[in-house]
Parts: C-alpha cells; sequence; structure tokens
C-alpha cells in the first residue's frame, strides 16, 4: 500500500509526520491548506500529527504567481 | 614612542621611577576643574619660570596633576615626596615659595593649612584632617601622576595589572572568579557584583557566539557628585586598562566611554591618554605585543541625567534619544546594539586593575565585604564620596566601606561652617534620601544606608545645615527628576508632574492635609510602576523626608511657616538692629530698592515692595539680615 | 551682534565625513553643528538626516531631548548658572532670578541682541566653589546674587569690544 | 515549554511569550492601553501592570512586555497592581478628564474624581495621552518614520517634526486607524472619497496580516517577489537553458538570501507609498562592474522574481550579475523578461548551431555565457552589432535566422517561446495545460498578469476537467483583470492569506480579501458592489480589448498558438529529464506503449496528443466565455455585455461569422 499525495501514490514509511512528507514532497511554499482523508490539519500541528498507510493527502497550495 | 609589551613594562617603570628619584623634589600642583577655574594653570607656569630663575631646574621639577581632592583649600601644591602642603596659592605666590622652601629652606607659613580647631600649622598632607581617614585606591594617583604624561604613569604601575593578565594568558572564567573573591560591588550606584555581572555577559557571548561590548558610564548625572570626573582628570589610564583587562574577561573588542559634553577637561584628557594608549601599543591590533586587539571609542553625552540609566545611555550610543527600556532582559545578554554588554562605572573601571596587581584578597580585606557565602556578601573595597554642601572641608574623599557618616561629615569634612547645626546629609542623588542627625553612625555601605531610606548611590554626599529646608529640598529634587524624565511611561511623567504642582503649594503655603497621603500614594506608584530605575526612586527624596522631617512639612501646611527660613512665600526678611552697621551695602544691591536708611544708621525693609529675592541676605557682610 | 546665518554644506558635509556617516554617531555629529551655529539649522538636519539614511522625526526628537542643542539661535555667551545640589543649598536658586532679572529674560531663553543665553544646567563638578555660574569655558566661584551684576557688566564690555573687533 | 500560573490558572506556555499573551490564551483579561498585538510591545502606559512570585520575589511589572523565560506566578488584580493601575489611571483622568478610554478604564477601577490637580489638564475629549501607538504604527508597520516625539519629561508631544505637515506622510491613515482618543484627524483627503473610514477598515485588515503574518508566510517584506525562486526550482518550474528544464542544481546560488542581504530593509519601496508589503525591494550601494557606470555605485530597483527566473534560463546563477543585468535594462528601457526569454532563445541558436562566432559578431553565447549576454545588452542599447539583431525580439529573429542562415523553421517555431510577439515570462509550464491556455490565450501575449493557474492545475489538481480548466480560465483572468482597471496591486489579494482562509468555502479565491475590495469601491464611489460585480466590469472591458484586436487583424484563435515547447518536450534530453512521468502519461493517459520505443517516437506520440488537448482547451474555454470556435466573442455576448453599442462593432462581428 502507499499514501495518495494530491492524486499521485508515494511510499509510506512509520513515523512519517506531515511536515516530512511536505519535505519529501518538497512542497516548500508556505501557503497551503492539507486535508487528510478530506479533515483540515492545523499549520500548528503539521510536525505533530503523524500519517498512516493507505492515508489519502490533500494539499491545496493558495498560489498564483509572481 | 616605545611600544609596551609584556617583557619591557617593568623597565619602563623603573626608567620613570629612577628619573623621578634623581630629581630632588617633584612640585604637583592640583590641576583639575576647581583648581583651574582658581588659577592653578598660571600657578604652574609662574613656578616653572621661578625654578628656572632660580637655576634649579636641573633638580626640581613641576607636574600638573589631576585633582587633589581637598578642593576647598585650592590651588594646591604637594612637594613630594616630602609630602609638604600648600594651599590658596596665586600665580604671584610661586617666586616666594620656591625661594623661601628651597634656597631658605623655611616654610610658606602664611600658605600652609592651619588646623580650624587647634589653629596650630600642619604642613605634611598626610597629617591634616581631611587626608587621615581616608585610604585612596581609585584616586591613588590623584595629586601625583602627570594625567597627560603616560610615562609618568606607567611609572606609578599603570598596566601592571594588565601585564599580569595577559602575561599568565588567564582565561576569562578564572579571571571573573578573580573578580568575584575581590567583592567588588557597581560603584554606579547599583551595588552589582562586578564578576557576576561579567560572568554573565561571557555566557550570553559564548552562547550566542557574539562579540560583546564593553562600556564604561561616565554620564555622572547625580547633581553634587563629581567623582567621576575626577578620576578620568586624575588618571585616564587607570580607567582604560580597566576596561582592557574587562575586555579580555569576556572577549570584547571594541569598547566606548560615555563621558558627560558637560566636563570639557575630563575628556580632552581621556583624548589624550587613548592617543598615548595606542600609540604606546596598549590600544589597537596588538595589546602589549599580544594577538588580543582592543580600542575604545569616546561618545559625549548631549545633556539628559536620564542617559545615566544603562539602557538610556546605549539608546544614546546608538544615536537615539536616551529613553530606557524595560530590563526584563538585563543588558548583559542583549545591550549595545543588541549584543552582551558590560556596562559599569568609571570608579568600577578604575580600581580593577589594582585587584589583579595587588591581588582579590588584599581589595577583599578593606571594607566590610564577606563573599563566602554569595558575591552579594557586604561591601569591599573603598568608595569615593563627593562631600559638598554646608561642610567646612569640600572635596573629593575615598573613605573604606564601613566608615560612618558621622566620621565622614565630622572627621574629614571639618563639620558644619559658621558654626550653623548640621541637619542632615543627602546621599544617592535624586534616587537617594535625607537622613538627619540620628543616622550619623550608620556604617557606610551598599546595604545598610538602604535599610534606613536613603542609598549609598554614586557618591554625592551633601551636608545641610539647619538653613536648609527639607520641604525645598524635596521639591527641588521632584523638580529636577520631572525636568530629565525622559516622559515616556505615565507613573514618571504624570507622577512627578502631581508631586511637583503638591509639592510647590506646600512650600508657597497652600498645603492642605491630605496632601501628606497623596505624596505617598505616588511615591508608592512610582517604585511599583515606573519603567526605569529614575522614575522607580523618584519618590525616595519626598518618602525619606517626609519620613526623618515630618514636622516640617506639618509647619508649611497648619502654620504657613518654613523653619528653615527658605520658602520665599513664607519668611520676611527684616533686618537686625544689633548688628546693622549702616554700610548701605544691601540698599544698593536690591533690585527693587525697597531697603532705606542713612549712612552708618539702621537700614529698613519695606515689606511690601519686598520679592524676597535674599541679594541682602547675600551681600551683608555682618550676617545682620535675618529671615524668619 | 548678528552671528553668519548662511550655512555652508560643505562644512555640514565635513562633519557627517568625520563621523563616517555612521548613524550611530549623528548625536556627535549635531554636537559639532550645534557648536559651528550655535544652534542646529533645519537645512543641517536635513542634511544629516539624509547622508546618514535616519528620519528626521529621530533627529527631531533628539534635537528637542538633549540639553546640548536648540533650534533657536543661542547667545554669543551661554550664561549657565549651576543649579546642582550643592549649588543649590548655597543659594543658587538667588543668582539664576538675579541674572534674570539682569538680562531681563527667563531662564532657558536668550536676549535679543543674541548675547546671552541664560540657563539653569545640571551639576558642573566643581561644587567646592558653589554656587558657580559658567559663561562659556571660564567658571566663576562663589557667585551669589549680589555679584550678578558686576559679572553681568563684565561681559557686555567685552561683548562690545568683540562686537567692535568683529569677534 | 515553561510552567506559568496566572490567578489560580496554570499553563504551558513557550519561552519568551508575554504575559499579556498567556494570559488571553488563558481566557483571562489584562487591561491594555498602548499595546495592540500588531506592534512590539513598548511598556508605557502601565495601565497592565500585573504582580509577580518568582522564587520568593514579589515584584510589580507590565504585562505586555514581560517574557516569561522561567516558571513564576501572576496575579493580576493583587492588591500592589490595582494600586499601581488606580493611581496611574487617576493621573491620567486628571490630565485628561474627558477622554473616553481614559474615563472607561478607570470607571472599571472605581474612579470617577482624581484627587490630583494637574496643572496640564486638558478638557478636549479628543486629547492626545501620549500612548505612542501612532508612532510605533508609522515605524514598525508601514516604515514611513514620519511621527515622532518632541522634548522630554512633561513637555513631551506627538509631532510630525517641526510641527508641520512632513512631506514624507502619505496620508495613509494608519496612525488616525491606531489612534484611541481620535486624537489625530486626517486632513482633507484630495479623493474626497465617499466613507474613507470604511476604506481605511478594508485597508488595516491587510496591514495588519502583512506586519504579523508575512514573515511567517511568504516573506515578501523582508525579499520582495524574490522569495520564489527557491520555490519554483522546488516544483520544477523555475526555467533553465530556455524553458528546456524547471530546475537545477545551481539554483541555491541565486535563491532569495542573497537578494536579501543585497535589499534595503525596513524602508517603504518606491511602489505604493504607504504599503506595508513594500515588496519592490531595491540593493542600494551597488558598484556597477561593466558598461558606461562601470565603478559607480548605485540604487537598483529590484530584482523581482522574473529577472532572477530569466537569469536562470540562460544559465547563468550569479545574483550579482543578475542585479547588474537589472540596472541596465532599467537603464536602457529594456523589459528584464523580454531581454532574458530572447536571449535564452540565442543561447539555444548558437549551441544548436543556428548561431556562430562570426554570426554573434566573435561572441561566444552558449548557456552560462554572463559576459558575453551583458555584452549584447550593452550593444543592444547602442544599436551595434549582434546587438540590434538579438533585439528585435525571438518573432523577428525566428524569420531573420531562417531567411539569413537557412535555420529550420519548425525547429525554431518549438524553440522560440513567443507569442503574440511577446517574449513568454519566467514558469515552466509543459505540465499545465491550463496555463498553457492562460499564456496563449492572454491578450497581450504569454504574460501571466491574467492568469497563474499551474499550481492548481498541475499541484493541487482542483481543476482536472476541460470544463474546470475553462471556467478557471474565464473567473482568474476576469477577476485579475480588475485590479488593473482600477490601478490596484493584486499582491494584497492573496501573497498574504488571512489566518482563517482555510475554512472559506473558495480558499483559492481568498473571499475575505476580496470583500475588502468591495469595501474599497463602495467607499470610493459610495455604490456597493459584490463580486460579481467586479467580475462584469472586467468582463466587458476584456471583451471589447479582444474585439479591438480582431478589428487590427488579430483576435483570432490562430492567433492563440503557443510554441510547443511551453507544452512538452521537444528535444529527447529534455524527454529524459522527466522520462519517469512521460512514459507513465503515454501508458495511462495516451494508451501508448512506450516499451521499446526509441525516445524521438516516444516524443512524438506525446506531442500529437498534447497539442490535440490545447486545441480541445481552447474549444472549451471560447465556449465558456461566450467566443466562436474561432474565438470572437459573439454579438449575443456583446448584448449581454452591453458593450453592442459601439459603432461598427456589429458589422465587424458579421464580417468575422460571429453574429449569432
Amino acid at each position: 500500500m502507499a499514501l495518495t499525495v494530491n492524486g499521485e501514490p508515494h511510499p509510506f514509511r512509520e513515523g512519517l509526520t506531515i511536515s516530512a512528507l511536505m519535505q519529501e514532497k518538497r512542497f516548500s511554499y508556505p501557503l497551503k491548506t492539507i486535508f487528510v482523508n478530506g479533515a483540515r490539519v492545523d499549520r500548528k500541528a503539521q510536525d505533530t500529527t503523524l500519517l498512516s498507510d493507505g492515508d489519502k493527502v490533500d494539499v491545496i497550495h493558495l498560489m498564483s504567481g509572481g | 614612542m616605545p611600544k609596551v609589551t609584556l617583557e619591557n613594562l617593568e623597565k619602563l617603570a623603573a626608567d620613570a621611577e629612577a628619573a623621578r628619584a634623581g630629581m630632588r623634589a617633584d612640585l604637583c600642583v592640583c590641576v583639575g576643574t576647581g583648581c583651574v577655574s582658581a588659577g592653578s594653570v598660571a600657578l604652574v607656569d609662574e613656578l616653572k619660570r621661578a625654578v628656572k630663575d632660580q637655576g634649579l631646574d636641573g633638580e626640581l621639577k613641576v607636574t600638573p596633576t589631576g585633582c587633589n581632592g581637598f578642593c576647598a583649600h585650592g590651588p594646591i601644591a604637594v612637594i613630594q615626596p616630602e609630602g609638604a602642603f600648600y594651599e590658596r596659592l596665586k600665580a604671584k605666590d610661586a617666586p616666594t615659595l620656591i625661594q623661601k622652601h628651597f634656597v631658605d629652606s623655611t616654610p610658606l607659613e602664611d600658605h600652609m593649612y592651619r588646623d580650624p580647631e587647634t589653629r596650630e600649622l600642619v604642613p605634611l598632607e598626610k597629617d591634616i584632617r581631611f587626608f587621615a581617614k581616608q585610604q585612596t585606591i581609585a584616586l591613588r594617583n590623584r595629586g601625583i601622576v602627570d594625567p597627560e604624561d603616560i610615562a609618568d604613569a606607567i611609572g606609578r604601575g599603570a598596566y601592571r595589572g594588565l601585564r599580569k593578565v595577559l602575561a599568565e594568558d588567564m582565561a576569562p572564567e578564572a579571571l571573573i572568579q578573580m573578580l568575584i573573591r575581590s567583592g567588588l560591588r557597581g560603584r554606579g550606584g547599583g551595588g552589582f557584583p562586578t564578576g557576576v555581572k561579567w560572568q554573565s555577559c561571557c555566557a550570553a557571548a559564548v552562547e550566542r557566539s557574539e562579540t560583546p561590548y564593553v562600556v564604561c558610564n561616565g554620564d555622572e548625572g547625580d547633581p553634587g557628585a563629581f567623582m567621576d570626573r575626577s578620576i578620568v582628570e586624575a588618571d585616564p589610564h587607570a580607567v582604560i586598562e580597566g576596561m582592557i583587562i574587562g575586555a579580555v574577561a569576556v572577549g570584547a573588542s571594541e569598547g566606548f566611554v560615555y563621558l558627560r559634553k558637560e566636563y570639557p577637561l575630563a575628556l580632552e584628557r581621556l583624548y589624550k591618554a587613548l592617543d598615548q594608549a595606542r600609540a604606546w601599543g596598549l590600544l589597537g591590533d596588538s595589546v602589549m605585543g599580544t594577538d588580543f586587539a582592543f580600542d575604545i571609542i569616546v561618545h559625549q553625552g548631549a545633556g539628559a541625567f536620564v542617559c545615566g540609566e544603562s539602557t538610556a545611555l546605549m539608546a544614546s550610543m546608538e544615536g537615539r534619544a536616551g529613553e530606557p527600556r524595560a530590563k526584563y532582559v538585563h543588558s548583559v545578554e542583549y545591550g549595545y546594539r543588541n549584543r552582551p554588554t558590560v556596562l559599569n562605572n568609571v570608579e568600577t573601571w578604575a580600581v580593577v586593575g589594582q585587584i589583579l596587581d595587588r591581588g582579590p584578597e588584599w581589595f577583599a580585606s578593606i571594607g566590610t565585604g564577606d563573599v563566602s557565602e554569595s558575591p552579594w556578601g557586604g561591601s569591599s573595597g573603598t568608595k569615593v564620596f563627593s562631600l559638598v554642601g554646608n561642610v567646612n572641608n569640600t572635596g573629593l574623599v575615598e573613605v573604606p566601606m564601613g566608615i560612618t557618616l558621622r566620621e565622614i561629615v565630622y572627621d574629614i569634612g571639618g563639620g558644619v561652617p559658621d558654626g550653623r547645626a548640621f541637619k542632615a546629609v543627602q546621599t544617592g542623588g535624586p534616587s537617594g534620601g535625607c537622613l538627619p542627625e540620628g543616622s550619623l553612625d550608620l556604617p557606610v555601605d551598599f546595604d545598610t544606608l538602604q535599610k534606613a531610606g536613603s542609598m549609598m548611590g554614586s557618591g554625592g554626599l551633601i551636608v545641610m545645615d539647619d538653613r536648609t529646608c527639607m520641604v525645598d529640598v524635596a521639591r527641588y529634587f521632584i523638580e529636577f527628576l520631572l525636568d530629565e524624565s525622559c516622559g515616556k511611561c505615565t507613573p514618571c511623567r504624570e507622577g512627578l508632574t502631581c508631586l511637583n504642582e503638591i509639592l510647590t503649594r506646600i512650600t508657597e503655603g497652600k498645603g492642605r492635609d491630605e496632601d501628606l497621603g497623596l505624596l505617598e500614594d505616588l511615591g508608592a506608584v512610582l517604585k511599583d510602576g515606573a519603567l526605569c530605575g529614575l522614575g522607580q526612586t523618584a519618590g525616595n527624596p519626598v518618602l525619606s523626608t517626609l519620613h526623618h522631617f515630618r514636622s516640617e512639612y506639618e509647619a508649611h501646611i497648619r502654620d504657613g511657616k518654613c523653619p528653615a527660613g527658605t520658602c520665599k512665600a513664607l519668611i520676611k526678611y527684616t533686618i537686625d538692629p544689633e548688628t546693622c552697621t549702616g554700610c548701605t551695602l544691601c540698599a544698593r544691591v536690591c533690585p527693587t530698592e525697597c531697603i532705606s536708611g542713612e549712612k552708618k544708621q539702621l537700614h529698613t525693609i519695606a515689606q511690601d515692595e519686598c520679592i524676597q529675592c535674599g541679594t541682602c541676605l547675600d551681600a551683608c557682610k555682618d550676617d545682620a539680615v535675618l529671615v524668619e | 551682534m548678528s552671528i553668519a546665518m548662511e550655512i555652508d554644506p560643505q562644512k555640514i558635509d565635513a562633519i557627517i565625513e568625520r563621523w563616517d556617516r555612521d548613524p550611530s554617531f549623528v548625536i556627535e555629529m549635531m554636537q559639532d553643528v550645534q557648536e559651528a551655529y550655535r544652534h542646529l539649522p533645519r537645512v543641517a538636519l536635513a542634511q544629516v538626516s539624509r547622508a546618514t539614511r535616519t528620519d528626521m522625526a529621530r533627529l527631531y526628537h533628539i534635537a528637542t531631548f538633549y540639553k546640548a542643542f536648540s533650534l533657536e539661535p543661542r547667545g554669543v555667551f551661554s550664561v549657565q548658572v549651576c543649579t546642582g545640589t550643592a549649588c543649590h543649598v548655597r543659594g543658587a536658586a538667588r543668582s539664576l532670578d538675579g541674572l534674570a532679572r539682569e538680562l531681563g529674560v527667563a531662564p532657558g531663553e536668550t536676549t535679543e541682541d543674541l548675547t546671552f543665553t541664560l540657563e539653569g544646567v545640571r551639576c558642573l563638578g566643581c561644587c567646592s566653589l558653589a554656587p558657580v555660574v559658567a559663561v562659556g569655558p571660564d567658571l566663576h566661584g562663589d557667585l551669589d546674587s549680589s555679584k550678578v551684576r558686576g559679572l553681568v557688566k563684565k561681559y557686555r564690555k567685552r561683548a562690545e569690544k568683540m562686537e567692535g573687533g568683529n569677534a | 515549554m515553561i510552567q506559568v500560573t496566572i490567578d489560580d490558572k496554570t499553563l504551558e506556555v513557550e519561552a519568551g511569550t508575554s504575559i499579556v499573551d498567556a494570559a488571553k490564551s488563558a481566557g483571562i483579561f489584562i487591561p491594555t492601553l498602548c499595546h495592540t498585538d500588531f506592534l512590539e510591545p513598548e511598556g508605557a502606559c502601565r495601565v497592565c501592570s500585573v504582580e509577580i512570585e518568582q522564587n520568593g520575589r514579589f515584584q510589580v511589572v507590565t504585562a505586555c512586555n514581560y517574557p516569561i523565560r522561567g516558571e513564576l506566578t501572576v496575579k493580576t488584580a493583587s492588591e500592589r497592581a490595582l494600586a499601581t493601575r488606580r493611581t496611574v489611571l487617576e493621573m491620567m483622568l486628571a490630565r485628561w478628564p474627558q477622554v473616553k478610554v481614559v474615563r472607561d478604564l478607570a470607571k472599571h477601577l472605581g474612579i470617577t474624581e482624581p484627587r490630583f490637580a494637574h496643572p496640564q489638564k486638558n478638557e478636549d475629549p479628543h486629547a492626545c495621552i501620549l500612548c505612542g501607538l501612532c508612532v510605533r504604527t508609522c515605524r514598525e508597520g508601514v516604515w514611513q518614520n514620519v511621527l515622532g516625539f518632541e522634548g522630554r519629561g512633561a513637555s513631551r508631544r506627538v509631532v510630525m517634526p517641526y510641527d508641520g505637515v512632513a512631506p514624507e506622510c502619505v496620508g495613509c491613515g494608519a496612525c488616525a486607524f491606531v489612534c484611541p482618543t481620535g486624537a489625530i484627524q486626517m486632513m482633507d483627503d484630495p479623493n474626497h472619497p465617499a466613507d474613507a473610514a470604511r476604506i481605511r477598515r478594508a485597508g488595516m485588515v491587510v496591514t495588519k496580516e502583512m506586519v504579523l503574518l508575512d514573515d511567517d508566510q511568504c516573506k515578501m517584506r523582508r525579499a520582495g517577489t524574490a522569495h520564489l525562486v527557491e520555490i519554483m526550482n522546488d516544483y520544477d518550474l523555475l526555467p533553465v537553458n530556455n524553458y528546456r528544464f524547471g530546475s537545477s542544481d545551481d539554483a541555491h546560488k541565486i535563491s532569495s538570501p542573497h537578494f536579501v542581504k543585497r535589499f534595503t530593509q525596513n524602508i517603504q519601496d518606491g511602489c505604493a507609498l504607504g504599503c506595508d508589503m513594500a515588496c519592490a525591494k531595491g540593493s542600494d550601494d551597488f558598484e556597477i562592474t561593466t558598461g558606461p557606470d562601470k565603478g559607480k555605485r548605485v540604487c537598483v530597483d529590484g530584482p523581482e522574481y522574473e529577472t532572477a527566473g530569466g537569469t536562470t534560463n540562460m544559465g547563468i546563477f550569479d545574483p550579482e550579475w543578475c542585479i547588474e543585468m537589472n540596472y541596465y535594462c532599467d537603464h536602457y528601457g529594456v523589459d528584464t523578461i523580454s531581454y532574458c526569454t530572447l536571449m535564452a532563445f540565442v543561447m539555444e541558436c548558437y549551441e544548436a548551431g543556428v548561431l556562430n562566432k562570426e554570426r554573434t559578431g566573435g561572441l561566444e553565447l552558449p548557456f552560462g555565457a554572463a559576459d558575453a549576454a551583458m555584452e549584447v545588452l550593452h550593444q543592444m542599447a547602442r544599436g551595434e552589432g549582434f546587438g540590434l539583431v538579438a533585439g528585435q525580439g525571438v518573432r523577428r529573429m525566428k524569420k531573420m535566422f531562417v531567411a539569413d542562415y537557412g535555420a529550420d523553421p519548425d525547429f525554431l517555431n518549438d524553440i522560440g517561446m513567443e507569442s503574440k510577439g511577446l517574449e513568454y515570462s519566467e514558469y515552466v509550464t509543459k505540465e499545465s495545460l491550463a496555463q498553457q491556455g492562460g499564456y496563449g490565450i492572454a491578450l497581450k501575449g504569454a504574460q501571466h498578469d491574467e492568469a497563474w493557474l499551474i499550481f492548481m492545475d498541475m499541484v493541487n489538481k482542483q481543476i482536472p476537467s476541460f470544463a474546470d480548466k475553462a471556467e478557471a480560465l474565464h473567473y482568474f483572468p476576469m477577476w485579475r483583470t480588475w485590479f488593473g482597471l482600477m490601478g490596484l496591486c493584486k499582491l494584497p489579494w492573496n501573497d498574504v492569506e488571512p489566518t482563517d482562509n482555510a475554512e472559506t468555502d473558495e480558499p483559492a479565491k481568498v473571499p475575505k480579501h476580496v470583500a475588502g475590495y468591495c469595501d474599497f469601491v463602495a467607499g470610493m464611489t459610495g455604490q456597493e458592489v459584490t463580486p460579481a460585480d467586479l467580475i462584469r466590469m472586467s468582463e466587458r472591458v476584456y471583451n471589447f480589448q479582444r474585439i479591438f484586436n480582431l478589428k487590427m487583424g488579430f483576435g483570432q484563435r490562430e492567433h492563440d498558438r503557443i510554441p510547443y515547447r511551453s507544452a512538452g518536450p521537444v528535444t529527447a534530453t529534455e524527454y529524459e529529464s522527466r522520462a519517469e512521468r512521460y512514459d507513465k502519461q503515454l501508458a495511462e493517459e495516451v494508451d501508448f506503449d512506450p516499451a521499446g520505443k526509441s525516445t524521438d517516437e516516444k516524443c512524438a506520440a506525446l506531442r500529437t496528443w498534447r497539442e490535440d488537448r490545447y486545441e480541445k482547451l481552447l474549444d472549451a474555454v471560447y465556449e465558456r466565455r461566450g467566443w466562436t470556435a474561432n474565438g470572437i466573442p459573439t454579438l449575443t455576448t456583446a448584448k449581454a455585455l452591453g458593450i453592442d453599442k459601439m459603432d461598427g462593432l456589429v458589422d465587424l462581428l458579421t464580417a468575422n461569422g460571429a453574429a449569432q
């Protein structure tokens, strides 16, 4: 099994936090809202919330160019 | 110009001493601000000419020195090494002094000190009561060393402490422990243990890997205080040496001296000393030939008492208005330009060199310090006071901690002049308080005066006789603080305005009973509510005079009387028929011409026209003008 | 006795360069300008503000905060009566009132002919000569209210001599 | 975390938190006056005095700026704290008896009549109470530093220098907004807005967000738009070597920290005075090393992201070179995007052999040839040598290279990044069909100010279907055109995000800020408007421009053509740089089995499929906008928008088959 991040598969490993996932995906843009299985995760909790195998993660960037 | 190194310092000192020892005598003439204004510069020139005229310039040396301390009797000359003391010298007396003392070897009696009680002549400085009980560390070179000649200073042992630090390559922690063992506490008035301050600054600098700064606070805003001025004018190299040692302890490479613009002579001497120190390799990229680099920049205070407070001083050095900031985070962590900063007073820096040279145990043995349990234990070493006001021997005194106020005012100060009665002594400047006769036997140190409602402060010690009105003194300090408050926080800006309004009313005889309660409330809001030290202690002059001299307040309010005869609105000037000689002097100086009387006849003052300006009181030679 | 009023930008620039345009030395720069023109001309402050990138609001606060500065031209002779505690208890307040009457100005003001500026100042540090009055660099000890008239006369004469000799 | 007990409530806070903030988080009220969460605490009024106890020592401190750094107990209403607060307010009431905020705070503590007679008593209900909020707002918020204090002690006053109106004051009204007593009145606002206060309220919402939130959002107050360099690189969108690649290992050499060091901080930028984002950063005291101004120390306006992105597009990763190029482009009046994209084209032509040393007047111009590129810029300005050729722009260079050097026209059309003659701006759109449309259909040519949909499309995958993309390519271009109509900047719309934006139903549109713009229009004109009204205003202008282009011989489907480099891999190396992604797309979406096929075969298959998708996109967008298949607004659309009354318009549409 694996995670689906914005519709694309992504390898899962034990103890993966949301912030660590962001690093792996190189999603470095600050203005983004993150939903795990449809539920929003507040920015402050992203360092501590752990993901589980098969989770569906949607990262909505609020970005519209320089 | 020789470059001072670890190796050659002793030799340079020995050469300078040998040159001095070779001379038959060294005429040390006091050239501090007080004596300068009394003409001592001209005296130095005349003495040099007189020595040349007598052909003695090979044997006699004339040395201009910093403030000798006995200002009331200036201009002063002391002949070293024998220590013969001459006072009130004018330039015209130079030839007679050289002729009598050196050619005829008979003392110039009418310029010698005469003890006021025994009426006998006292030829030697050390026997004069003013000097007897003093012990000098910060002022050890006063009246001896030429402040504008680094060679002379080195001859007197300058930079020996620094050499020891650099030669033994002392680790900062070891150096800091020595300071803690010495029991040295801040002389600026705060009394914070200097070693502990350096330690926390060093720790903050290491933890944030930032280079700290070293600052010397020479703002000395307390009215009636001139210790720092005298130290810088007399022995600038002692301050410089202290700052370099401090820089080694905390790892600083830049130091600043913040000195008042109102001290032109001190500034001039400090600039000269810094230039010489740089030329002789004591400042710059390689201090005494080692790889330690350090230099000092001078900032001139632009006229703000509040800049004596450390954070306001640093704001001023950053090119801003002197507004303090909250001290919840101390400047040893975030000080000048937000970097760790050690800020100490001129006098504190001036004794550091000695502590290293003669050892912390020697310093701790003086005074009442005992740091075995805590660095705050007691008060070690000596303290410099400027003894001024209604006292015979006004001047600069340095005494061991623990000496009593009585010894300072009477034994050293010679008591109150013109036979008037002692009333109070004010210590700690505007942040301090007034202590009555009853407190005269209190030992002078950091903690005891604090408990008695005053504080040792930076060293201003103003003696007041019975003609001083305590309510007026409180009003004077509040008016001073209101004028000097930076105005940033409500308790200080508005509290002082209200205090000033009440006290002024009381001195005009319009006081009300409930005013005394209001004064206490305002004192409390200042103490708890004000942002900085100035505001927090601004209530002390009022609270201490209210505590010790409540009856005077009540006299003003209830009887509309000013017992001391100072408050203009409540006093009447009359002329005493017994003592008035009719010399017409008072009539001539009176601005409203309301004094009438024939030559040699009793004069009278027209009360309705009199504006109580007091000019007649000042002018009258026979004390015939009465005040009630 | 007017003082040269037009401001020489080169001179101001030299002052700014002397403190190598460093914003933390704006107070020293302003002290030099005060020394040169006996007040802080607005154009000079504007020039310091531009050269050191410090805003006018900050310089204006400094100019009105510290006693050493004044925005209006000061007199040739600055008559400073020390109001330290030692001088206060030995009658400085009476000397200050006397001088105010003699010169016809209140403390802090400058005489009409720009000759004298009268000020009560903080302790000058020579308390043994209390009460002390400083006129420019020279100090006058033991200057109680009865000696006020003599002091003013002496400097009035010197001012006339300078006026004639164009100080 | 540190434990603190406030009025018997124990909680954990981060070290450095102030007592006021800790109390607020525990629902405990501490009165304040000179404090606002939007500025550094000042500790001036002392109204927030509380009593603390730390290892046995009791002390009264101000709650607004006391940093909790160790365990302590706080009493917000202890006897000493209340006494301090009461006397402080009593003194203020004595001086300013009619000021509402003082009376309320005093009454709250049981004081109605002061016992002190204040010599400076001021009966004005709008008196200034010296809290300093305005001075600090002007200094820390707006960075204009116009307000300050005069004097000290009892004579302290808030002034503009010399009591005049400082020329630097931009009339942003922030000081009037924060003043608790109404002591600051805005003088006559030359624009005579219908409801100035409403505008200021809307403005302050964004001002507060910029000052408070930007530091942990886009950091534009420090880095300006240049903050995007490393982000574009992370998302594989940073143009490298004429848009061949989307990132580079050298990108860290030109990332935003280099520019932040160069930019002069904490001052207003030259763009909109009074703006708190102040993101148009400038590099002061920059020494020029080439060209006529060599050796001079100048102030460079920029660089913005586009200039940095353009630099990497030429394979150059030197921030100092980028700043100097920025200077000379401004100096010569050359647009930095056009210069960078045309130079990238020249460099690819040089590496492909279309150009060589003779044709470039002796200049070697492969990717990364920084000095030679700068020389071309100087030649352009002097109208000499190869500079004269390159200065014609990509569209004309393509024709000249085919005519003079017999270059292959198809290859040049594929790699020549221009549309409608305008050089592409600096984003790689290969993997975002919506942005390919955003660039292709834009009225003025390939510029992203009409639409920037890469993240919605490629990263967030919010608009998968053609209809979704068409809807986005209707709403966003119309919405962003409106900013141009009003002369407003779009950054306050979505370059800083309200903390609760994620909970709104359409976070991508940032509804709270859109409402702010409606307040602005209503505040100016006195006429209430809804977001839909704003869109309609743009639609009328947008369609009119399209018809105007038609009148000038353009504005049709053929003119919305895009170079294939913006839609897919042109060369084998490009394919291999993203082989895994392309093979997957061929297998799953194009149903073309990539196994065993050569790269060229795969490229060709991918190309036919992607070009066909672009055509389908055009159809969907034209339809959504009410245009014909040839991209011309129909008469019904013109009528619905009320722009059909223009004379000649109906005939023009009829002549071009859009009469329906």
